[in-house]
């Protein structure tokens, strides 16, 4: 044991972990994360939040457990999702305490496709066998009616997509905590979930856009030359279009979907990334040792890529960070102006648009907490970001 | 400058013909009145009219053609020259940005350099985290809690909900004309304001402490200087270079902000305009704000770096390519 | 920098506080706001404020409206809000309503026109009209003192110019001249009067042909269609109102035209202020900018309850043929909706009273069962729609034989799973709400519904090329002699016919192309009630309400009456003290 | 020598910096005395707070994090730790003026060099625009700039290491600082230019009889520049002394190292000799001596590892800190220690 420890001291810290140390100073930071930890929470168990399905039920002498039946597949890939990108997370800790510096970049990498092999087949497979399911019936009004007994519903005993119109537009009571839409569904459930949609989004889009933005600063800046002139032209050309223009036309011209969304998001959002990699990897070839390198007769490409990683990633991942809460943000602003996903699914941004009705009536409850998920959020992730540039950079380190 | 531009074109005009519904079956709406032995024929008719029948690279090709020749065509909804519309909603669009943008600059550079100033003291903690809050606030909603609280049945009735000037604001005298005008622009200038003022003020701060920590400053210091001149002479004049060329980026992102804030308060400006071009699949209106915006933003980049050169005796005039 | 995030997390705080204060405060008094409402409902339930006449009997008009005998004020405007901008104000190439609202009646006149009580054509422009017995000949004659706006007296030159603009293939006015198609010539008898012969006996030839605008030839003529294309404003006609100026995206204006030939009106100018956002719309009327608008259903339900709002302004709610109606399209081409008994089903699931009573909260409303004006003459008045009666639904598809054989919840009939999508134009809060709440109904009986939102013009071309399984729609008012024939006729299933959902009944054909020649009404109204009966058999659509038209109007406004054919704004005047505009 | 002829004179000054890994007491208790118009020459390993020293006499020490925790700085017969701001500005650049180490970022990019120098001229000499122009023209002829009339409008990015140096040096001087503070003023250059500037200060020096608090790593230029010199090592100063006696016999084993680290010539080198370790850090010094775990005595011995020893007068103007070093202790200690 004393060995290994010695051995660890011998491994000194490395980067992530002083970034990770960095970051953790300021109990700022530490809210943010919880509260980000929170909103993964609520985002993956939304159908264990807020249903309309009790958990368990008991109709005439046997159980059922109705809510469990009515996951859909998205459901069960959300889950599989959360699982994989936990034990990923895990993986990452142990690293740190498991593998030695200097191949630990390699094996992160080798993780990562794993999971993300792990995560594709397993989709697949969900979406093969586990089959749609719907559920008829209404058990709030067997449990009145007396058919069934000792149900147990989640805290928030609504669907996303029940509409009551006799309860709707109504303000924040006991039966809805946070009030009615248009068509009497509970603000609450469809605030929980709605935030899959936001994350989702933030994180495929920005996902997206850093994977695009990487290759393609990587192609400029390896090739350079031709290549990168013509390259540049067209992320000038990206740059100059006025993107949430560009993304309205697209989203507005093609059909209405998630998907859709996020890839617009992604596929205009990578010109930032794209510029620095470009830049780094220009930086790095100009540099001594890797010309030295080149001349011993080592390719440059393992080269470049090998030590671009490192250096070059995280500010890609500061950039990310914020990604995400732009991606949002314009997930957001898309559905208020009525190009979000497609009803009943349940957006925060078409909710807010819900915010003042078309009698100039202002339903403050549907203005209010949307419009403050909205805020936290892409407040939260904004924080983050800052506080990871702060800690991934040495001079302010040095400064504060 | 020029290719950028063309690119521009040819990305919005395929995006604008590849999707799916046209001007034409938008004006004759889900019939009811024709004879389907006639549709078809009076569909045809109508995508001759209006010129929708040839191959995209064709129409791509003529639209140019006419482009050159400053002549958007006509909007397919309006039926008048896309020109004169951009000219109604140009300027409303540009005052509108233009005093945010003035404002944000008047107000983020002194909060900006103030807190760096007062770097750690509780005006810089107070202030950083005032901005951040402002930087991240969604502006639908702030419009819609404004409306709403601030312009609606429902609360407080302080300012109008919508449009640039109360009617018959026309046959107003100058100066009520103009506090009518300003009344009307106070909410809509707010949303567009706020969150490049904190962003703005953010980057002054930064800039300012790295400009406070160089040695050239040590240097002023030794040399006597008193703080104040220290401060402005000295670290002001160097972190407003990067300042100014935050303006390149800024305008676009309001101009695409205005599209938001302007169909909140519907303000017919170009951001309402794109807005109900697009819905409405009028191609000409669509090409004309693409290439509008993308002109404005080159603009803006070419200002930016100029405005760089100027203020920064390191940069040549060569050096800034575009 | 732990100092710092201690403070921010305290900032965090102070702002959230903030946040909740404000929510509570603003919990509170919209709360106070509603009981005030809920008070206000209970109170003037009793005593609405609300004109209503039930189309059908004419009883209402004079009700509550003082002084119509009195021959009323010159002077003053009225502000008139239109909620999007005529496209153009050609009354030839204009498609949209709102060219309608500013031309028709007050700048162009026609030959004949519906007298708005007894609802039977009557001369306008024209003195008299006969029609030939063989119905294959109408001829007009024109009244010898009526002139345009400039003094030009109107001739037949012009009538027969309006008619060949129309039907000029270059003119861009298909949807016009399609209904002038089997006019085959119109023959010049003599200076003021003009035959018009047809190829067949169609009924509404001559409310077609009476309803034509007159445009001036020495004003509209062309060589070029092109041009006469481009001609979109500046419009000149013969009625009681000139053309002053069009601010676009702001206002229309029009003045009274003193040298009109016949009764003039008394409000010296009518102004059409566009505004397009509605709640700003509301603002404006209540600041007194406009005087007269179009209320959404909810806004009117909202507000004809407020009293300081019905102080000022009187809320109108009047039938008129052409009020249309709101329904869910099913398309019979696809494998769900062949039967009609899934069809009735699908209506039983609509809860079309919770619809009237909550979303529209308008006891006016009407549940139509059919295609025609429910209080016109086409209508069967004996047939009662459908309940809404989810049991029943479920014995019905149950019958059709979708039931769930797989156990997933879902219904299905040989492999095909019932799960559908419903196309809804996006932005349309009505539609949304309702097909949302149609999905939740149908998952309850084990239909999966997915809804497709599409821009309009998305959606248009899709409903051309019939692509969707259900569709949120409304259909304008045909008038008072409606012809189903472009919609439920089943030769215009094909290429881009109004008739989409693919309604292929041939004894319905028969009826409709039978009615068609048939020129006595009564005969023709008989055969409609059959065909209402068969639509209501086999609901090609669901048809959900069809409402009355709402409008604000300023009280200053008197004369104020209600027709069969709706109100007729021309009527009004404002008596000398109240005044507002000089 | 009589006090009185002492331009400058630090007295027990110690200097701290407040972090958030603790408290870096980078100047303890350092005292020595710059005489009229000498060389005095502050020697040491870098991080040792030479330069902390040299901007605690401009009272440049950043704040808030930097702290003049105790000791004196008189400089004729004023007190700087005790006079106002305002005051010290009059001070600064005027009679007591400093040139940094990096002439590449120590000249403000955006001002052309003509107004950098015109400014300090103007803030202290009153002199009208033209008159200071002239001035400046004139400086930058002195140190040493050709066709200066045209460099004076010139930005600092246009001119060499070496050219950017000698404008900070027209700078320094141009106000006739009674003391000139250079702060390893030729390490960003290569060599010829080094000797270049040097010559240049020391025919500065001969012109307007300043003093000169040269502070640098590099014992060669020591040699044959400085008059007195004293050596520091982590946060103290460990030797004091003339630089020729010093360099003839070096009490402190530290100086010895360094004499050691210094090719020579004549002596037939068999090769050079470094010290043993690094230069501790500020944040966790070693106790008692801190040269002690590098010092060939020191790392077996006790009381060097447990008590620091303070800086003596051993003989008439030399001072060392050693226990080991001959005449540091008077024999009467010595028994009681053993």
């Amino acid at each position: 044991m004393s060995t290994k420890s010695q051995v660890r001291e011998s491994w000194g810290t490395s980067y992530g972990q002083m970034v990770w140390r960095e970051f953790f100073k300021s109990r700022l930071n530490t809210a943010c994360m919880i509260f980000i930890i929170f909103l993964f929470a609520a985002a993956v168990l939304a159908p264990f939040l807020a249903n309309d399905k009790p958990f368990v039920i008991r109709i005439g002498g046997q159980l059922h457990f109705p809510l469990f039946g009515d996951l859909q597949p998205n459901d069960y890939c959300v889950f599989l999702a959360a699982i994989v990108g936990f034990c990923q997370l895990l993986l990452v800790l142990r690293n740190h305490r498991r593998v030695e510096p200097s191949i630990r970049g390699r094996v992160f990498w080798r993780q990562v496709s794993i999971n993300t092999v792990i995560m594709v087949t397993g989709i697949i497979l969900i979406f093969i066998f586990v089959p749609r399911r719907l559920d008829a019936t209404d058990y709030k009004s067997m449990v009145a009616s007396g058919k069934a007994t000792s149900a147990y519903f989640a805290p928030v005993p609504y669907g996303y997509a029940r509409t009551d119109l006799k309860s709707r537009e109504q303000p924040p009571g006991r039966e809805h905590w946070l009030g009615t839409d248009d068509v009497g569904s509970d603000v609450l459930c469809r605030l929980i979930h709605g935030s899959r949609i936001s994350l989702s989004v933030g994180f495929v889009a920005v996902g997206l856009s850093t994977v695009i933005g990487i290759i393609i600063g990587a192609i400029l800046g390896y090739f350079g030359g031709k290549v990168d002139f013509l390259g540049m032209r067209v992320v000038e050309i990206m740059m100059a279009i006025p993107t949430f223009f560009l993304i309205i036309t697209i989203v507005a011209f093609f059909p209405r979907s998630l998907f859709n969304i996020m890839i617009v998001i992604g596929i205009t959002s990578w010109t930032e990334d794209a510029r620095f990699i470009r830049a780094e990897f220009f930086r790095l070839r100009n540099q001594d040792f890797v010309q030295a390198a080149v001349s011993l007769g080592l390719p440059l490409r393992s080269i470049l890529f090998r030590h671009m990683l490192p250096n070059g990633i995280a500010p890609v991942l500061v950039n990310a960070t914020f990604g995400i809460a732009g991606a949002i943000f314009i997930e957001a602003a898309l559905s208020f102006l009525g190009f979000g996903v497609a009803p009943p699914m349940p957006s925060w941004g078409q909710m807010l648009s819900l915010g003042v009705s078309t009698t100039g009536r202002f339903l403050w409850w549907l203005t209010l907490f949307p419009g403050m998920a909205i805020f936290f959020t892409v407040l939260t992730y904004n924080l983050v970001g800052e506080a990871l540039r702060d800690a991934i950079d040495p001079r302010l380190r040095k400064a504060a | 400058m020029i290719p950028t531009l063309l690119g521009i074109t040819i990305m919005v005009f395929a995006i604008s013909r590849i999707a799916p519904g046209d001007p034409v079956s938008l004006s004759m709406g889900p019939g009811g009145q024709l004879d389907a032995a006639r549709a078809a024929d009076v569909r045809k008719a109508r995508m001759a009219l209006y010129g929708l029948d040839k191959p995209i690279p064709v129409q791509y090709a003529k639209w140019l053609g006419r482009v050159v020749r400053l002549d958007f065509g006509d909007s397919l909804k309006h039926h008048r020259p896309v020109i004169d519309i951009i000219k109604e909603r140009l300027p409303i669009t540009l005052t509108l940005n233009l005093i945010a943008f003035v404002l944000i600059y008047v107000i983020a550079l002194p909060v900006g350099v103030l807190a760096a100033v007062k770097h750690k003291k509780l005006f810089d903690r107070f202030s950083s985290v005032i901005l951040f809050m402002l930087w991240s606030l969604p502006s639908m909603w702030v419009g819609q809690m404004m409306i709403g609280y601030l312009c609606g049945p429902t609360f407080e009735n302080w300012f109008p909900p919508a449009g640039l000037s109360s009617n018959y604001a026309d046959q107003l005298a100058f100066f009520p004309w103009l506090w009518d005008r300003l009344w009307h622009l106070v909410l809509p200038v707010l949303c567009l304001t706020y969150s490049g003022f904190a962003y703005l003020a953010k980057q002054v701060r930064a800039g300012m402490l790295d400009n406070l920590r160089a040695d050239y400053v040590r240097t002023a210091r030794a040399k006597g200087l008193s703080n104040a001149a220290v401060v402005f002479h000295h670290a002001f004049r160097n972190s407003v270079i990067p300042v100014i060329t935050i303006m390149a980026t800024l305008l676009p992102a309001m101009l695409g902000g205005s599209v938001i804030i302007e169909s909140i308060f519907s303000v017919p400006g170009m951001g309402l305009l794109a807005f109900e071009a697009v819905t409405t699949r009028d191609y000409n209106v669509v090409m004309a704000v693409a290439t509008i915006g993308g002109v404005l933003n080159l603009i803006g980049l070419l200002l930016g770096d100029i405005a760089y050169a100027i203020a920064d005796p390191r940069i040549s005039f060569e050096g800034s390519e575009l | 920098m732990n100092g710092r995030s201690t403070l921010a997390t305290f900032f965090l705080f102070i702002f959230l506080l903030i946040m909740i204060v404000l929510q509570v405060l603003s919990m509170v008094q919209a709360d106070r706001l509603y009981e005030r409402l809920n008070h206000l409902l209970d109170t003037l339930a009793s005593s609405r404020t609300v004109i209503v006449n039930q189309g059908n009997q004419a009883k209402t008009g004079a009700k509550n409206l003082p002084g119509q005998e009195y021959p009323g004020d010159e002077g003053d405007w009225l502000v008139w809000c239109l909620d999007a901008e005529p496209e153009n104000l050609n009354p030839v190439t204009s498609t949209s309503l709102y060219a309608r609202y500013v031309i028709s009646s007050t700048i162009f006149e026609s030959l004949l026109e519906y007298d708005p009580d007894k609802l039977i054509l009557r001369p306008l422009l024209a003195e008299s009209y006969k029609i030939s017995d063989d119905g294959l000949e109408i001829s007009f004659r024109l009244r010898d003192d009526v002139h345009f706006s400039d003094g030009h007296p109107i001739t037949a030159d012009d009538i027969i110019f309006t008619y060949r603009t129309i039907v000029n293939p270059k003119v861009d006015a298909a949807n016009l001249a399609n209904y002038f198609k089997d006019i085959n010539d119109v023959i010049k008898i003599s200076n003021h009067e003009v035959k018009f012969i047809m190829n067949r006996v169609y009924f509404k030839f001559l409310e077609i042909i009476g309803g034509m605008e007159i445009l001036p030839e020495h004003i509209y003529k062309f060589t070029d269609p092109m041009e006469f294309n481009k001609k979109r404003s500046n419009p000149v006609g013969s009625g009681p109102y000139i053309f002053e100026k069009w601010d676009v995206g702001r206002q229309v204006v029009l003045k009274r035209n003193d040298n009109y030939w016949g009764k003039k009106p008394k409000i010296r100018q009518i102004i059409y202020r566009i505004i397009t956002n509605l709640t700003a719309t509301v603002q404006a009327l209540r600041a007194g900018d406009i005087d007269y608008m179009r209320p959404m259903p909810d806004q009117f339900s909202e507000l004809s309850r407020d009293n300081q709002f019905t102080d000022k302004f009187r809320c109108l709610s009047y039938w008129h043929p052409a009020v249309g109606y709101f329904y869910i399209g099913w398309n019979q081409q696809r494998p769900f909706f062949k039967d009609a008994r899934v069809r009735l089903a699908m209506t039983h699931l609509v809860d079309r009273e919770a619809i009237r009573t909550y979303i529209l909260k308008n006891p006016d409303v009407n549940i139509p069962t059919g295609p025609f004006y429910v209080y016109g003459r086409q209508a069967d008045p004996a047939i009662k729609p459908w309940p809404f009666d989810p049991n029943k639904a479920v014995q019905l598809l149950n019958e059709a034989g979708w039931t769930d054989h797989d156990g997933d919840g879902i219904r299905d009939k040989d492999g095909v799973k019932f799960s559908f999508r419903y196309m809804i134009g996006s932005g349309l809060y009505l539609h949304e709400q309702i097909a949302k709440m149609v999905k939740d109904q149908a998952a309850k009986v084990g239909i999966e519904v997915s809804l497709d939102p599409y821009e309009w013009s998305v959606f248009v071309e899709r409903l051309h090329s019939r692509d969707f399984d259900a569709v949120n729609l409304s259909w304008g008012g045909g008038g008072i002699q409606e012809d189903p024939y472009q919609i439920w006729h089943s030769s215009q299933i094909g290429n881009r016919g109004s008739n989409y959902v693919g309604f292929n009944n041939p004894q319905a054909d028969a009826i409709i192309e039978e009615a068609r020649r048939t020129l006595d009404e009564n005969k023709r109204n008989e055969l409609y009630h059959q065909f209402h009966r068969i639509i209501h058999e086999e609901q090609p659509y669901t048809f959900v309400y069809s409402r009355p038209e709402q409008r604000f109007l300023d009280k200053r406004f008197e004369n104020v009456k209600i027709h069969k054919l709706g109100i007729n704004e021309l009527e009004w005047y404002v008596p000398k003290d109240k005044q507002k505009y000089k | 020598m009589s006090e009185d002829s002492f331009l400058l004179t630090v007295d027990g000054l110690s200097v701290s910096f407040f972090t958030e890994e603790g408290v870096a007491r980078a100047v303890q208790d350092v005292s020595f005395s710059i005489k009229n118009g000498k060389t005095f020459a502050l020697v040491g390993e870098s991080g040792c707070g030479k330069s902390v020293t040299a901007l605690s006499i401009m009272r440049l020490i950043a704040e808030p994090q930097g702290k003049i925790v105790s000791g004196k700085i008189v400089f004729d017969e004023k007190n700087l730790l005790e006079l106002k701001e305002k005051q010290m500005r009059n001070i600064r650049g005027n009679k007591v003026a400093m040139i940094f180490q990096e002439p590449m970022t120590s000249l403000n990019p955006v001002y052309t060099v003509g107004n950098q120098i015109v400014e300090a001229i103007r803030l202290h000499q009153k002199k009208p625009m033209e008159q200071a122009w002239a001035d400046t023209v004139e400086m930058l002829h002195k140190v040493g700039i050709p066709d200066p009339d045209r460099r004076v409008s010139e930005y600092p990015h246009q001119m060499s290491g070496g050219m950017r140096q000698r404008v900070m040096i027209a700078m320094a001087v141009s106000c006739q600082p009674k003391l000139l503070i250079a702060d390893e003023p030729t390490t960003a250059l290569d060599v010829t230019i080094q000797a270049q500037i040097l010559d240049l200060l020391d025919k500065l020096q001969e012109q307007n009889g300043m003093s000169i608090l040269l502070i640098t790593h590099d014992l060669g230029v020591v040699a044959e520049r400085a008059d007195d010199v004293a050596v520091m090592y982590a946060s103290r100063i460990v030797e004091v002394a003339e630089s020729k006696v010093l360099f003839e016999g070096p009490l402190h084993p530290y100086t010895q190292g360094l004499l050691r680290s210094l090719p020579r010539l004549g002596i037939s080198a068999k090769r050079l000799q470094t010290i043993a370790g690094t230069v501790p850090d500020p944040l966790h010094f070693p106790t008692g001596c801190k040269f002690h775990p590098r010092c060939p005595i020191g790392n077996s011995d006790k009381r060097c590892q447990s008590i620091e020893p303070r800086l003596r007068q051993v003989c008439d103007g030399r001072c060392v800190a050693c226990w080991y070093a001959p005449g540091y202790e008077t024999e009467q200690e010595k028994k009681n220690t053993n």
